[in-house]
């Protein structure tokens, strides 16, 4: 839709502190909504961001709202807690569009990424490159929130199709590196040899530290698209053939949730739910993946406006969207 | 009971070891005897971190009611990225790395003391601040700069001498170095001093601001080191990799025994604590415990330990 | 610290000096220049619908730090009223049957008065039996409501949009708590008993008073308010969340110092307290209407607790030497 | 041991309470052995004996605060169980003003006396409570300008001891039948201490008892009907006041009376130790020289505290212009609770804190050195413990006040300060503290000595006047009298 927007102010509230997956997620809204800003595509842009605490972001959206911005993006730190909030927004007849995390508030436009999928897939994969056997530890995200009971259903569901892969340890890692490290190392002492991690992303790197530490033989750990993940799977690779597989959701879904603010209020019709394909990366795509993350981000293509309409248009037609675009490389 | 058993019960540090001896003995029952070495050499590459910054805090609580530092979470960080950043994964970097992330610690402290004895605001909520507005700086930091640590610091925070972490061992010594200092130096004295009575030690001819000022310094030094150590260990900084020390730190001061209101501190039991705590993490990680019943448990744990403690120890009033 | 006021106002001898000798003075010059602050900024919020969004959620926050004032005035430090909250919050919404939840919300503001008994008899620090007890709460919460979700009572959810004539709700419930607040420890003999119990337990012992008894009530005290802090959470946010009081605790302790309370000696105020929670929770929002970039937001909300708390120890000693 | 009994009344009759057969000990430490005392409506009985005596333990047995090991309390002709406590005491008209205080810093005066008063409860609390306790005041200690809005922690010491002694007199629902005061007199100034003296035989005419410990003695030869005597942890006498000598006295504590030591001039005079010109303002400065023993005197709280303060402050860090110390000084503080014991180390550790940087090499101590240090001083200052090891806490409050003298005079420090360091201490530690002082300055030690007791005045070579914060008056020792010094102190010279 091509309606004029050039007036129009969107805000983007995140409710979780900053890790590199949002810190990539900001980084990406900033550079395109700000350019939006510059080419007057929209009047002004605004991001405020978060401390895991839901309580914290409610405040931050009803700020919003008072101050008058006709979109508001959310990346939700509860699926729930925001929901009175977000339905005040709709009532002021403010656009909400959110991603990543998401609220259960019908009223709101989702921005949404299979993770079961996600689980699925990366089971699928470990599965192909052991052989179908072997022993598993599973490392889940956030007790409690949504995406890691997704994920974890997708995983738990695939390995029942192979009855030779034995899960045989779960942690919580919260999608944190450190949290990760710490917590595999409880487990592994009293575990047998672990052949493969299944893992949520962002955890994979502070595994693979920890099976280190432990001394023990390095397993196939699925990655996520955090740099320091990317990179240390190249630097095994190189050095050994390392094998393994990324997956992950992009953090460039802020850009998809802008444009799609942008083209409601420049009256596009846009499904209440639609998808965002996952970001596989798999060995021939990680040396462009990598050069194109810098140290302390997560690999994540920017959409532009043009993506977002196919995306949409792909979502409401029904058919599976387009794979992700190919990052640019740095000039 | 005999008086030998007395002696130990009455040891500020006794619970503490005790329970991680106990919870020890479930995991191993619990795996037939499978990896029961492993489970404590990986407990004390762990719990070294913690005990490190307990330590430092021991220090500051020990040195009077109310005293604490909140700040510890994002001075880890800054040192971590600050000091990784110097090394830029490199080995040449690394006294430089070390040599600043320690300054930062050190700067920290004396902002957190300047803060609490110039402006003589409460140190909970002055470390409270001076960490919301130091998770910024990492903030800002982590954004401009690439930080790697030195792959001789990663090896040193891994690798081992007979089955013990060398990271471990060199803790060790520090931490009986400040055992010595608590017991035999004129600053441990102080601090003592200070920590039961501000204006007896003032009038007994304690110097009590600049004990404070160091007892702070000490605490952002220990906290900074182990940030230094903690990102080699982890293989690199990350922003919220100091948050787990927030509450622990707090929880191994005092389930190892130290006086929350001051004047009187167990570094051995700052230890026990630590490896307690990171083995009660294995025990229910192992017994597959839901999180929510591995919180309750956990938070039960805490509580009975110190109250254990506390019933059975003799106490001055 | 405890006599720095009245010297304040014997050197001083002025209005102003008096003025600002009274504890609660500082948050409610804080509170002012915020709220001017935000108007300035954004002229339209100074509306009746402005201000009732703008401390719509200041509720919780006001109930938390009263909640926080009880403990402290026993010179306790409570460091798992944020997840009690969030447990609260939880039990609402999770549990169907109104009976129940009601007998579990009971059961919750007794587990605090137990609390407050073990701290006692124990003579533990209750930083740490605190610190145990978030851990007890937040797993009671997940084990109530593994997933967020829930629904709260239809009553409670209307409760939450009423809109009294003339004063914002947020407005309205701000008045009561202080009045409550006052009324309990500053004009019943209760309140002397658990005033007193926070600056010299011996003293009260010797005067044939039950410490016990007056921790265990200030425990309890705070264990209603958090239950009341925990029902508008519920009633705002219509669903439950274990995870969701993350924040409140520190915030709630901020609330109470910058409010003239002290962490030792029985020294709080209920009025100042109120303050404080309304300046920590409307300095979020100046963050967020001055478009502080996101990096330096933290370091904004850390100055204006150190400049709050820096102006009153420097305004104070300045004129008493 | 025999009891010397020299009124013959037999035991019971008219007794408001009796005490039997009490005994108590504290680990190894016998506090009391067998002990059995009896008090009498419409008496004012005197308590006295050394530190350490049990004094303190019978009269916390008494009020319930302490229950015994073995033996009987016997109130109304009852024994009392294992219930007894502060509560009931209260309720039986047994009310205790104690040797450290005990009243809530936080809380008004007017709230302090509610605390005691249950039945206060409901509406109007405040204003009864307040006339209450107003009314009480009033009466002891006529003019005392105390406010009893604000907490009574913003209050000086010596108002914090009147609002407890006028508590402690209060009377609700719950009468004030046995008033037990321990050492009440010790914060408060000499006029003070005289109306409450007098307050108290007043009002024991109207049936009440009043128990008084105090190491005064001249308090209770002149007001006490009968006295008692304890000493190490039994009662020794029983006598009537009427009539009791000071030398009669003397010999029952098992004191004998030496002659005071009489200071002889300084040797040391010429040299400027203390300078103090800024604030004190008035006819004179203040000034001290080594060898000197200078008294600070005046009504409690008029600025001697301070002056200590100060003189201490700008020893260490030698910035206050108006206050010019040469030499190091050392702090001696009667309020051992607040500013001096450290309550959790031994008493070797608290002795020696204030010279442990003297016993370091670097930075770290001579254990054997800090030992034989703390050793000698508890021999020549007579600490009354098996061990130096041992806690403080199982001192009395007397030999805890030697302790921290002893910390003082094992510095090498040229000034002591004295900030009242013998409130509450017996007869005979003040007469060795004494000797102590002398042949210290003969060594060219200078004593900066604030006293509530006019006695202690005259050992010192010159003292200074104090009223409302400034020097008003300085007399040497030739020109001292007690007519002078009150003069002095109510500024009508
Ligand atoms: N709580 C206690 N623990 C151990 N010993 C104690 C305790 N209370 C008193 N004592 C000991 O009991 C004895 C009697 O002490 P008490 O305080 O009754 O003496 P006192 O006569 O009041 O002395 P003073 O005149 O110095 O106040 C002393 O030896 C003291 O050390
Ligand atoms: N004032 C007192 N009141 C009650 N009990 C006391 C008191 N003083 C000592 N005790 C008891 O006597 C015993 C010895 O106490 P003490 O404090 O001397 O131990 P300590 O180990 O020697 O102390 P320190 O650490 O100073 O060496 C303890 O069991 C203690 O409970
Ligand atoms: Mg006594
Ligand atoms: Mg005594």
């Amino acid at each position: 839709a091509t309606g004029d927007t050039s007036k129009k102010r969107i805000a983007l509230t995140d409710g979780f502190s900053s890790n590199s997956w949002e810190q990539s997620a900001w980084n990406a809204w900033k550079a395109v909504a700000s350019r939006a800003v510059k080419d007057g595509v929209i009047g002004e842009q605004k991001i405020i961001t978060g401390n895991d605490d839901p309580a914290q972001q409610i405040t931050q959206m009803q700020n919003l709202i008072l101050e008058g911005y006709d979109a508001i993006v959310v990346d939700a730190a509860s699926p729930t807690a925001l929901n009175g909030t977000i339905k005040e927004a709709c009532d002021a007849g403010i656009v909400v569009v959110i991603y990543d995390s998401l609220a259960t508030e019908p009223c709101a436009i989702k921005v949404n990424v299979d993770y079961k999928d996600y689980g699925v897939q990366e089971t699928h994969y470990m599965a192909q490159a052991l052989g179908e056997k072997g022993n598993f530890l599973e490392i889940r995200g956030v007790a409690g929130s949504e995406v890691d009971i997704d994920i974890s259903a997708g995983i738990n569901e695939t390995l029942k199709q192979y009855p030779n892969m034995h899960k045989v340890g779960t942690v919580y890692g919260n999608w944190d590196g450190t949290i990760a490290q710490r917590q595999v190392a409880t487990v592994l002492p009293t575990l047998p040899q672990i052949d493969g991690v299944l893992t949520q992303g962002g955890d994979g790197y502070g595994s693979l530290q920890a099976f280190k530490a432990a001394g023990r033989k390095i397993p196939t750990i699925i990655m996520g698209n955090r740099q320091d993940e990317l990179a240390v799977w190249k630097e095994m690779r190189d050095k050994d053939g390392y094998k393994t597989f990324s997956i992950s959701s992009a953090p460039g879904m802020s850009t998809i949730a802008f444009w799609t603010a942008q083209q409601i209020l420049a009256g596009k019709k846009v499904p209440n739910t639609f998808y965002v394909p996952l970001l596989a990366i798999r060995e021939n795509t990680l040396d462009s993946w990598l050069a194109a993350t810098p140290v302390g981000t997560a690999a994540s293509p920017q959409y532009t406006l043009k993506d977002t309409v196919e995306l949409i248009d792909d979502n409401l037609a029904g058919v599976k969207p387009k794979d992700l675009p190919q990052p640019k490389l740095p000039q | 009971m005999p008086l030998a058993i007395r002696r130990l019960v009455a040891q500020p540090s006794f619970y503490a070891t005790a329970g991680a001896v106990l919870v020890w003995l479930v995991i191993v029952a619990h795996s037939h005897g499978v990896g029961g070495g492993a489970v404590i050499s990986g407990a004390l590459n762990y719990s070294v971190f913690f005990a490190l910054v307990g330590v430092g805090q021991m220090l500051v609580m020990a040195s009077g009611a109310g005293n604490i530092d909140l700040s510890i979470p994002a001075n880890i960080t800054l040192a971590a990225y600050l000091s990784s950043g110097q090394m830029q994964g490199a080995n040449a970097g690394m006294a430089a790395g070390f040599a600043i992330g320690l300054l930062s610690g050190v700067i920290i402290g004396l902002a957190n003391a300047l803060l609490i004895l110039a402006l003589r605001i409460p140190p909970m909520v002055a470390t409270l601040a001076s960490g919301l507005v130091i998770e910024s700086f990492c903030f800002a930091y982590s954004r401009v700069s690439v930080a790697k640590p030195a792959p001789l610091l990663v090896s040193f925070t891994t690798q081992r001498l007979a089955g013990i972490p060398l990271v471990v061992i060199a803790a060790i010594v520090a931490s009986a170095a400040v055992i010595a200092v608590l017991k035999r130096s004129l600053f441990g004295r102080h601090i003592f001093a200070c920590g039961q009575n501000m204006t007896a030690a003032w009038l007994a001819g304690v110097n009590v601001r600049r004990t404070r000022v160091f007892a702070y310094v000490a605490c952002s030094t220990f906290a900074a080191l182990a940030g230094i150590l903690f990102a080699g260990f982890t293989g690199g900084p990350s922003l919220n990799m100091g948050s787990e020390f927030l509450l622990s730190s707090i929880a191994v001061v005092v389930i190892g025994g130290t006086n929350v209101a001051g004047g009187q501190a167990s570094v051995v039991g700052t230890w026990s604590a630590s490896i307690f705590l990171f083995l009660l993490l294995t025990m229910l990680n192992v017994f597959q415990v839901d999180p929510g019943l591995k919180n309750v448990i956990t938070g039960a744990l805490i509580i009975a330990v110190l109250a254990l403690g506390k019933a059975n120890r003799p106490q001055a009033q | 610290m405890a006599n720095t006021s009245r010297r304040y106002a014997e050197n001083a001898g002025s209005a102003l000096a008096v003025l600002m000798s009274k504890r609660s003075t500082l948050s409610v010059i804080a509170l002012v220049l915020v709220l001017v602050a935000v108007f300035w900024m954004r002229p339209n919020i100074a509306r009746y619908n402005g201000v009732r969004l703008l401390l719509n959620l200041s509720p919780v926050l006001i109930f938390t730090a009263l909640a926080q004032m009880f403990i402290m005035t026993a010179s306790d430090i409570d460091l798992s009223i944020g997840s009690f909250v969030a447990l609260v919050n939880v039990i609402v919404a999770g549990i169907a049957s109104p009976g129940l939840a009601a007998a579990a919300l009971l059961a919750c503001v007794a587990g605090y008065g137990l609390m407050g008994a073990l701290i006692h008899w124990l003579r533990l620090p209750s930083i740490v039996v605190t610190l145990g007890a978030s851990f007890v709460w937040l797993g009671l919460g997940l084990m109530v409501l593994p997933l967020p979700g829930g629904d709260v009572p239809l009553w409670l959810s209307d409760a939450m949009r009423l809109r009294p004539p003339w004063v914002p709700a947020p407005v309205l419930v701000a008045l009561v708590a202080m009045l409550l607040g006052h009324l309990i420890l500053y004009q019943t003999s209760f309140g002397v008993i658990l005033r007193g119990v926070g600056s010299s337990p011996a003293a009260l012992e010797r005067a044939g008073r039950s410490t016990l008894r007056a921790r265990m009530s200030l425990y309890a005290l705070a264990g209603i308010c958090g239950v009341i802090a925990g029902v508008f959470l519920a009633g705002i946010t219509t669903t439950g969340d274990a995870n969701v009081g993350r924040g409140l605790t520190l915030l709630s302790v901020g609330a109470v110092i910058i409010g003239g309370g002290e962490f030792v000696g029985g020294i709080v105020s209920p009025v100042g307290t109120v303050m404080g929670a309304l300046v920590m929770q409307l300095s979020g929002s100046l963050l967020s209407f001055a478009s502080v970039a996101p990096a330096w937001q933290y370091s904004v909300q850390g100055g204006i607790l150190v400049c709050i708390l820096g102006l009153r120890a420097i305004s104070w000693r300045r004129v008493v030497t | 041991m025999a009891i010397q009994r020299t009124d013959g009344r037999a035991a019971d009759e008219g007794a408001l309470l009796a005490l039997r057969g009490i005994s108590k000990s504290f680990g190894p430490v016998q506090a009391l052995k067998q002990v059995d005392l009896e008090v009498r409506g419409g008496e004012l009985l005197g308590l006295v004996g050394h530190n350490g005596a049990g004094k303190s333990t019978l009269m916390n047995i008494l009020f319930g605060v302490t229950s015994p090991d073995r033996g009987d309390i016997i109130l109304e002709s009852q024994a009392m169980d294992e219930r007894y406590g502060p509560a009931l005491a209260h309720r039986l008209g047994i009310r205790c003003v104690f040797q450290e205080l005990s009243l809530c810093p936080n809380l008004s005066a007017v709230e302090n006396a509610l605390i005691v008063h249950p039945s206060l409860e409901g509406t109007g609390w405040k204003r009864r409570a307040k006339s209450l306790i107003l009314t009480r005041l009033h009466e002891i200690f006529p003019g005392h300008g105390i406010d009893v809005q604000t907490p009574v922690g913003n209050l000086p010491i010596g108002q914090r001891q009147m609002v407890e002694i006028a508590r402690a007199f209060t009377e609700s629902n719950n009468l004030a039948k046995v008033v037990i005061l321990d050492e009440p007199t010790s914060s408060l100034d000499s006029s003070a201490a005289q109306q409450l003296l007098r307050f108290l035989q007043r009002t024991v005419l109207d049936g009440k008892a009043c128990i008084l410990i105090t190491h005064k003695l001249t308090e209770v030869l002149n007001f006490a009907q009968r006295v008692v005597v304890m000493k190490d942890a039994g009662v020794v006498a029983d006598v009537s006041g009427a009539g009791l000598s000071r030398e009669r006295l003397f010999t029952l504590m098992g004191s004998v009376e030496r002659a005071m030591v009489t200071p002889e001039a300084s040797s040391f005079a010429g040299m400027r130790r203390v300078d103090v010109v800024g604030n004190t303002g008035g006819p004179s400065e203040l000034r001290i020289e080594a060898g000197e023993t200078v008294g600070l005197a005046g009504l409690a709280g008029h600025g001697q505290k301070e002056v200590l303060h100060r003189i201490y402050a700008a020893s260490r860090s030698g910035r206050d212009k108006g206050c010019r110390v040469t030499g190091s000084a050392a702090y001696v503080s009667g309020d051992r609770q607040r500013e001096g014991i450290f309550p959790l180390w031994s008493i070797a550790s608290n002795i020696t804190i204030a010279s442990v940087r003297s016993l370091s090499r670097g930075s770290f101590i001579n254990p054997v050195k800090e030992q034989r240090l703390a050793e000698a001083w508890r021999e020549k200052i007579n600490i009354r413990s098996k061990s130096v090891l041992q806690s403080i806490l199982s001192l009395s409050g007397g030999n805890r006040q030697k302790a921290l003298v002893a910390r003082a005079f094992a510095t090498d420090a040229e000034i002591i300060l004295f900030d009242d360091p013998t409130r509450g201490v017996d007869f005979d530690t003040k007469r060795e503290l004494y000797s102590q002082i002398d042949s210290a300055s003969r060594s060219g030690r200078c004593f900066v000595w604030y006293t509530t007791e006019t006695d202690e005045l005259f050992l010192c070579d010159r003292v200074y006047v104090f009223h409302e914060g400034k020097v008003v008056d300085s007399l040497v020792r030739s020109e001292l009298s007690e007519e002078r010094l009150l003069q002095a102190s109510f500024h009508e010279a």
